[in-house]
């Protein structure tokens, strides 16, 4: 590797990191503290995307009063070319725009999170794992299917708001992609430590207990899923905005399935351990995605298959030998408990 | 226990990107000549639905690489192009943009292809940014919608429409004036199946159903066998003429076996296919009676049997014992295309590749004929012919001229 | 006054119970296991819908409430086994037995002045409860480390967390060893006298619980056959053949 | 029969692959179901495990060229042999170090990504090695006919009815289906009174494993398969065994016959009378499907049934 060569690994690896650490963190508040299995993740995540891309377009032509003819996602490319010549000479429009999108990517992932959860939040825990998975399936039929979602099976592009940064574009996105996930990271991390969070992790530990103690079970666990969501919603929309295009080809693997395996590796219930599980994932697997070509003459088979045998295998011998992840979750010490409990310990 | 595991994971970082150090040869950037390795990316379909175009892509890329590195040889030239394989489905998320990336983190400059329209716009963006070139084998969905013209980004196939154009010809000259469409809701498809629709109702023809089915994950035809079968039944009743159009990939087996378990009606019509199963003998170990019986006359751009393609064939054929399609043809040229515009440009530089590619193309005559692109970056409409089952094998039956839109029918069928 | 009257219709496990507790009392139900003791708690505490009959509490009818209606009312329970918060600190599972607390709200959680100075006052009430229950060395321990003694008190403390005015304590001191199983009912009783609690038991382990209560209730499959003070229950007949002689 | 065809979309042609498909979806519940009941765990696995059924039938197609069918057996033994592989080679080690229920699916997650690269593997080998296509594998047009009806119809239906009076008698009729019983109601009591619960575990990921590698085995006699194929399905199987309800082992066949209905003949039938462009959204139904159950019947249609006889 050259230096330049380790810059752009580090950027992409840092793009990918933070999209996914927003991914896992909205996991871990739903499974790591709250305890509700969300196995349908992709589908807040793409709702993030798709609701975001579908609108980007017809916003930016309205708030930058665009006058044309043509439709927004129909002709998606030509319109652009309208659209991004303005957001290019102005990068503090386009970082408005950025949160305005943003801020529908977090609604949008919200709104999945109703319609997955509503029939099913009151199930056990073991139907209602299955049940999201399944829902998690829906949207890219929808998106294939209904062209003004998202133009279809070709997808559509989005207005460029990071076209000013020219050719550091993917560095400045980046750059402003992990800055938001860091946002989101302290948010949640906070969050738990609030009451709020204390009760999330009670009824983890014992629903009915929180139940005979007067908290609103459906209610809290519904409001860890809408939060969650959120967090899935935005990362749709911030990696919509980075790779510019969108097409309905958003998987169960890349955005439940994995997500699961980096939270599960740092450590379920720690946002650290979180933090650190999707690094070290993300960082293992673009290197093996990067030394393929060195090991691929000693393989018998295709190299491409590498990933998931190691990515499956790995986690098997964390569930096997390192059931609790890289980061135990730590008891989180409690606002204000200090004072109190200092002089009640001896010495 | 966590600092430990922390400066664990650095040092992991640290020896990786060592070991990178050690056995990833670095491109020398010395900017006059050509570095001793050229890596050029291929990025094709390996895993999915649509697997079996990508393996037979990869067989005839490889192929292209031996091909050019004797070539390099021979010329004495001291430099080795290695081509490195991506699979836009792997690794994720599951957008090509990522794998573009990986590879231009390997020194990737140049990188061929085949990709639908939808990857193809994800990675524009990054492909400008960092000015790589790429020539894509597959993608025929017309050039507006994926990327404005004049970037980084060249077909060595056709835009879409011709299709649509010559298979409007054959229905006519079959005097065919009604026809019952089912198309994948894939990019491609959905391509053909507009160009097809344009063409057919300007010149007058009659679409008793355009129906659409989800790719891949439609594994049970009924539903649309019934659709179709209920839009003929009239037609059918009063026997006026009517012929299916599938356009579809290699699960048209699937729909034909369907077909022929429920004792369908539609085996007695004929249908007519898109390039995209055209000549494919998966069709004929999967479904040879029933294609046998409603002929899957096929349209399929002309690929003259030039003694590159023959070689090509034999080659691959060797390799994984299935001649190569098309595109997989049309990606060994894309590969041809991306090693001379590198010679002729003397660096591996982008800029450079990039303003030497049309002219390359030009002169490039190879396994799916002459090569020269349009403004826009697109290759020039091709001929094309057609092909159907006939006694259980594929047979040329007719071919069709870009220049006065007209059929000429060798066989009767 | 009377406080509860809980009686039943055709319940499975229960069979026209009824029976009612003194405001300010420390009443025991006893029985043998089956007896529906359990059930009687579940259905008074809206964990268990009855199959008929009535639950007062005061005047106020709560039959068939929710528990968390039940809970705000002042009607706190615990469990057989003990069921506490197994990855938060004995302070932090006090804490969240608190009733009214700002900061369990979602919205207001992001606003800490709005909450953190009720979360000291519970922080200092909760560690003044650990205090009185021997716990306060454990209280920034986890409580999966705790003794079963040390989970059992830890339970009550919880319950006392919420300043109901009726507690049902199912077993308190089942598998608590007999000194701190002393201390446990010790405490119960004082803590009555002080504010004026009302304690409804159940328990098994009679050497003990007896001398420290005021009522007895006895209950066997589903029926309540006895009741009074505990010298005249244990000499009651019925109670003999039905449980003691066992 | 074929002009009936043309104009009804109920005919007999669509009854027959809504059977053949709804068995094939039911012997796949079942597998889920089962699983579920004895060791609590949605297995996604089953995807996997549904494919390599598809490609161990294929490869003896591939090796010896024999009647197709004669791959089913074979396919049982060794996909079971992989359920038994997971059980014992993933599962038992977590379920002694008690893992959540969760992490176990994790697991289970796991192996099928491992199991979906060898597929792949395999297939790249018996393509560069045999010559033969092995991806879009279709095996139908080598199936036999019977009163002019596909094989496939047959044998689906025969071989889940098979499994299902099997599982039944199993189930009641013997010491190890009390055993097996006893360890799904209650595993700690069962263990106590002296059931090797593990064993019957073992037994029930052996037979669930079969019964993924039989409907694989079929699935190319009558549909495209791809080493995908069995991921596509995951989600109509899941749908399938809660629709049916997770308590009851039969309600995956329930499950399996409702969803098909609605997905053959409820699609056929709507997009004869709304349009045809309905029939996009098939894949969307058993969703639908599953949303309606959750919110009429949220234990699924056997909880529904048996709380009704009650």
């Amino acid at each position: 590797m050259t230096l330049d060569q380790v810059i752009l690994f580090t950027v992409d690896l840092l793009a990918l990191f933070s999209v996914y650490l927003i991914i896992s963190l909205g996991l871990n508040l739903q499974q790591g503290v709250t305890g509700i299995p969300n196995f349908g993740l992709v589908l807040a995540v793409a709702g993030g995307a798709y609701i975001t891309a579908s609108l980007s377009t017809r916003l930016a032509i309205y708030l930058l009063n665009v006058h044309t003819s043509l439709d927004p996602i129909v002709n998606n490319v030509t319109v652009l070319q309208l659209v991004n010549p303005i957001l290019r000479s102005s990068p503090w429009i386009s970082i408005g725009l950025l949160i305005l999108f943003l801020i529908i990517g977090g609604a949008s992932g919200a709104l999945m999170g109703l319609i997955s959860s509503a029939p099913a939040i009151r199930l056990r825990e073991d139907y209602l794992a299955i049940t999201l998975l399944a829902f998690g399936e829906i949207l890219n039929v929808v998106g294939t299917g209904y062209d003004p979602l998202i133009g279809g099976p070709a997808g559509t592009s989005l207005p460029d708001i990071f076209g000013w940064a020219g050719q550091y574009r993917f560095y400045w996105a980046t750059l402003i992609m992990l800055l938001v996930a860091v946002m989101l990271f302290v948010y949640i991390e906070r969050l738990v430590k609030t009451p709020f969070g204390r009760v999330l992790k009670a009824i983890r530990d014992n629903e009915n207990t929180a139940m005979s103690l007067g908290k609103d079970i459906t209610r809290y666990r519904m409001s860890s899923i809408l939060i969650g969501s959120i967090l899935c919603g935005i990362a749709g929309a911030l990696w919509a905005l980075y790779s510019g295009a969108v097409t309905p080809s958003y998987d169960r693997l890349d955005y439940t399935f994995l997500p699961w395996l980096m939270v599960l590796l740092g450590g379920m219930g720690s946002n650290v351990g979180t933090a650190v599980g999707t690094l070290v994932f993300v960082t293992l697997d673009e290197l093996i995605d990067y030394f393929k070509y060195s090991f691929a003459p000693f393989l018998p088979f295709n190299v491409v298959w590498l990933n998931y045998l190691l990515l499956g295998l790995l986690t098997i011998f964390i569930l096997i030998y390192r059931p609790e992840g890289i980061i135990r979750e730590k008891w989180t010490s409690t606002p204000a408990a200090r004072p109190q409990t200092g002089e009640a310990k001896p010495g | 226990m966590r600092p430990i595991v922390i400066v664990f994971i650095i040092i992991a970082l640290l020896v990786g990107v060592g070991i990178g150090y050690a056995i990833v040869p670095a491109p020398a950037p010395p900017k006059t000549t050509l570095p001793s390795t050229i890596p050029i990316g291929v990025m094709v379909t390996l895993t999915g639905s649509f697997s079996s175009y990508g393996a037979r892509a990869e067989a005839a890329a490889k192929v292209a690489n031996t091909q050019i590195n004797d070539y390099a040889k021979s010329l004495g030239i001291p430099t080795t192009f290695n081509f490195l394989y991506e699979d836009t489905q792997t690794s994720p998320p599951s957008v090509a943009l990522t794998e573009l990336q990986t590879l231009y983190t390997q020194g990737v400059k140049v990188v061929i292809g085949g990709m639908t329209s939808g990857e193809m716009a994800a990675i524009d963006s990054f492909a400008d940014t960092n000015h790589i070139v790429v020539i894509d084998g597959t993608s025929t969905a017309s050039r507006g919608s994926v990327a404005p013209p004049g970037d980084y980004e060249f077909r060595d196939m056709p835009a879409g429409g011709a299709e649509g154009a010559a298979l409007t010809a054959a229905f006519m000259s079959k005097g065919y004036k009604n026809v019952a469409m089912i198309s994948s809701s894939d990019t491609y498809s959905l391509s053909i199946r507009q160009a097809f629709k344009d063409a057919w109702l300007a010149a007058g023809g009659n679409l008793v159903s355009d129906i659409n089915y989800s790719y891949p994950a439609t594994t049970d035809f009924t539903v649309q066998l019934n659709a179709l079968q209920s839009a003929v039944a009239p037609l059918v009743a009063q026997n006026k003429s009517v012929a299916i159009f599938a356009n579809m990939w290699e699960d048209v087996a699937t729909m034909l076996t369907q077909a022929k378990s429920s004792n369908s009606p539609l085996l007695s019509l004929t249908w007519f296919g898109p390039d995209t199963y055209a000549q494919d003998n998966t069709i004929i170990s999967n479904a040879g009676a029933e294609a046998n019986q409603v002929k899957l006359i096929s349209v399929i751009f002309a690929a003259p049997l030039t003694p590159s393609h023959a070689e090509l064939n034999t080659a691959v054929n060797a390799s994984i014992g299935q001649e190569p399609d098309i595109y997989a043809c049309a990606t060994y040229d894309a590969a041809w295309i991306a090693a001379l515009s590198i010679l002729s440009a003397g660096q591996y530089n982008g800029t450079l590749i990039k303003t030497a590619v049309p002219t390359i193309a030009g002169q490039y005559y190879g396994a799916t004929g002459n090569t020269a692109l349009n403004p826009s970056g697109d290759r020039n409409t091709m001929d094309m012919e057609f092909w159907a089952v006939v006694s259980g094998t594929w047979e040329r039956v007719a071919t069709y001229s870009s220049v006065d839109q007209s059929v000429t029918w060798l066989m009767a069928v | 006054m009377k406080e509860v009257v809980t009686s039943f219709g055709k319940l499975r496990a229960l069979d026209g119970v009824t029976l009612s507790v003194e405001a300010g009392s420390v009443t025991l139900l006893i029985g043998p296991n089956g007896s529906g003791k359990t059930t009687l708690v579940n259905v008074i505490t809206g964990f268990q819908r009855p199959g008929g009959g009535h639950v007062y509490y005061g005047e106020k009818e709560i039959t068939g409430w929710s528990p968390q209606r039940v809970y705000r009312l002042g009607i706190t329970r615990t469990f057989q086994v003990p069921s506490l918060f197994g990855k938060l600190t004995t302070l932090q599972n006090l804490l969240v037995a608190d009733k009214t607390h700002p900061g369990e709200s979602f919205l207001k959680s992001h606003l800490r002045h709005l909450w953190i100075n009720h979360e000291k006052e519970t922080v200092e009430k909760a560690s003044g409860i650990l205090q009185t229950l021997g716990l306060a060395e454990q209280s920034d321990k986890p409580v999966s480390v705790l003794s079963g003694g040390q989970m059992k008190l830890t339970e009550l403390g919880r319950a006392l967390m919420s300043d109901a005015k009726l507690y049902l304590l199912d077993e308190p001191i089942s598998g608590v060893n007999p000194t701190l199983a002393l201390e446990i009912f010790a405490r119960i009783v004082s803590l009555r006298k002080q504010f004026g609690m009302t304690f409804f038991i159940i328990e098994h382990r009679l050497d003990i619980a007896l001398k420290y209560v005021d009522y007895v209730n006895v209950m066997a499959s589903g029926k309540l056959i006895a009741a009074g003070a505990p010298v005249q229950v244990v000499s009651d007949p019925k109670v003999i053949e039905a449980y003691l002689a066992r | 029969m074929g002009c009936v065809g043309l104009l009804n979309p109920v005919a007999l042609p669509t009854i027959i692959s809504w059977l053949t498909y709804s068995s094939l979806l039911s012997m796949m519940a079942l597998g889920v179901t089962l699983l579920y009941r004895t060791t609590k765990v949605a297995n996604f696995a089953h995807a996997s495990l549904v494919t390599s059924g598809a490609y161990v039938a294929y490869s003896i197609v591939v090796v010896l060229h024999p009647n197709p069918y004669l791959g089913v057996p074979l396919a049982f033994a060794v996909v079971g042999g992989l359920g038994l592989l997971l059980f014992y080679g993933v599962l038992e080690p977590m379920r002694r170090r008690h893992s959540p229920t969760v992490m176990l699916m994790v697991a289970t997650l796991a192996f099928d990504i491992v199991l979906f690269g060898v597929l792949n593997i395999l297939a790249d080998y018996l393509a560069s090695t045999y010559f033969v296509p092995s991806r879009n594998i279709l095996l139908s047009s080598s199936d036999f006919t019977f009163m002019g009806q596909p094989g496939i119809f047959f044998v689906a239906v025969g071989v889940l009815s098979l499994c299902s009076v099997v599982l039944y008698f199993l189930l009641n009729f013997t010491t190890l289906g009390i055993a097996l019983r006893a360890s799904m109601e209650n595993s700690s009591l069962a263990q106590a009174i002296g059931v090797n619960v593990t064993l019957m575990l073992a037994i029930s990921w052996f037979a669930a494993g079969g019964l993924a590698g039989v409907s694989g085995a079929l699935l190319p006699m009558w549909t495209l398969v791809n080493p995908n194929t069995g991921t596509v399905l995951l989600a109509s199987m899941f749908c399938a065994s809660i629709v049916g309800g997770l308590d009851e082992i039969y309600g995956a066949v329930l499950g399996g016959f409702l969803l098909g209905f609605v997905d053959v003949v409820g699609t056929s039938v709507l997009a004869s009378s709304i349009g045809a462009w309905i029939a996009f959204y098939e894949p969307a139904v058993p969703l639908v499907v599953l949303a309606a159950t959750l919110i009429l019947a949220p234990k699924g249609l056997a909880g529904f049934l048996s709380r009704r006889r009650k």
